[in-house]
């Protein structure tokens, strides 16, 4: 049942925010059998959450013909997640990253998605090109809870 | 993935459950139903209990803040209960526990506001 | 909240048994969004699991550097669902279908995996070519919970 | 996903009772498991309970007909009981209800068996 070194996933889907949910349920399965704390799960989520509605909502806009793509990697008790899209890209990413700012205050987004994935992964890393596309590689260290029962 | 939204009213206080997952694809509906009810002219204050809320995300947050921008422009409060500990770190991360008071039920929320349920 | 025509999504994983419960969540999570009923749900999951695991222990047989493809496509309330590997194939796909027959005795194998898929799903196409894998296709007519209640 | 094995002897009777999800990844925890006990000389019957099994699959009835054929080969009985409408499915398409005896629970499982527990 342990989870040997190296497994990993990549999920493609159709950028519509019903997916967001399934998207957030597929990644935390897969996560599983690292055996997180509930704590960590409920953090992933929230990061699979924040990272893929950027996507559908910045990236492309709210336009549904656009493609999103999850990959997750599992090495002994590390998680390397990433989530790209082929959208608008980030023109400014330091001003992106900056806790509360949204281009879309319209849209009563709060800001908070990148600080959000800050705080509750170990690394962030943003590669974005206008009119290409963004990419965010995030790594968790996962405390398995075998280790604090064991 | 689903929200159910309910929708009590007190007095003049507004009591709203949310009940599911509030992320971007749930918080138009949340957003609308809310929006609505606060716009009615006898509504002064707002409660918003998380007791059944199992996910909540920064599209949430945004739900709250614009909730609350809503309810203080018409003089009125916006009390937040039942905040579980992963929605209780969004709300500290963002700040957002500074300006919206968190307590710990509906019946201390009501009665912080001097209603009598 | 409802479904539109033609969401879709593509699930990439290695070949690891323990992605098995992984899949079926996957799935299942993508489907929910039919409001399939708890039977339906049940249906599809027993079946992404008969595939999945066909793939793994007969297309790879158990070796965890190969790769499994699952893609689902919602139209309407149709689920199409194919699942894929790049393993061994099947020579006599008559043979293989039939049911409780099975190459693999030793592993203690019902042979009831493809009559499970013919089962539970409307319809299943198998194509498969020695030395390059297998593919099989699948359609089911989810029936709405909705269906019942409005 | 996992699994979990419960084993008790009543008599001669070993009581399996699986809880979680048997699929190809668990199933061979099982299988080796039940396998051990069986092997036990003074086990005559079994009884399996599905009562907290959530999920079931072809490589679960692999597992069944494995121990039905071990227990039968030293003359025993393998019942089953709690099945849910899902995995009783599984047993009708493969003809396995025709050969292991399915009974409500493990009461009744185990007065068939003339075992007062
Ligand atoms: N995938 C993306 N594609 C294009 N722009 C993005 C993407 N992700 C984030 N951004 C930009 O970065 C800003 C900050 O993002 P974030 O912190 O998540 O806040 P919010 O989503 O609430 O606006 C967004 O307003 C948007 O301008
Ligand atoms: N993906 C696959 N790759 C190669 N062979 C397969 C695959 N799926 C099924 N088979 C062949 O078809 C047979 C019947 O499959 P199935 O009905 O699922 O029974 P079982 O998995 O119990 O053997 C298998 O024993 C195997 O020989």
């Amino acid at each position: 049942m342990s989870a040997n070194p190296s497994n990993y996933m990549t999920l493609t889907f159709a950028s519509r925010s019903e997916n967001e949910g399934f998207a957030r349920v597929a990644v935390a399965s897969f996560v599983s059998q690292l055996d997180p704390t509930l704590e960590e799960l409920t953090d992933i989520k929230t990061v699979v959450s924040e990272a893929v509605t950027n996507a559908i909502i910045h990236g492309y806009e709210d336009v549904e013909d656009g493609e999103v793509t999850i990959y997750a990697r599992i090495e002994a008790d590390m998680l390397f997640l990433s989530v790209m899209d082929e959208g608008m890209g980030i023109a400014d990413l330091d001003t992106a990253r900056q806790p509360l700012y949204t281009s879309k205050p319209e849209l009563e987004r709060s800001g908070m998605g990148f600080t959000i994935m800050e705080n509750f992964m170990d690394e962030v890393e943003v590669v974005s090109q206008v009119g290409k596309g963004t990419k965010i590689s995030m790594k968790k260290r996962i405390e398995s809870k075998k280790a604090l029962y064991n | 993935m689903r929200l159910d939204v309910e929708l009590q009213c007190i007095r003049r206080t507004l009591i709203v459950r949310l009940k599911g997952e509030l992320d971007h694809h749930t918080a138009d509906s949340v957003r609308l139903r809310m929006e609505e009810a606060i716009e009615q002219e006898d509504i002064h204050d707002v409660i918003v209990s998380l007791k059944q809320l199992t996910f909540m995300d920064s599209s949430g947050l945004g739900v709250m803040i614009g909730r609350y921008k809503q309810i203080t422009a018409k003089g009125g409060k916006m009390i937040v209960c039942d905040v579980n500990p992963a929605v209780h770190r969004l709300f500290e991360m963002s700040g957002l526990f500074k300006i919206v008071t968190l307590l710990d039920n509906e019946e201390v929320a009501l009665s912080s506001l001097g209603v009598v349920s």
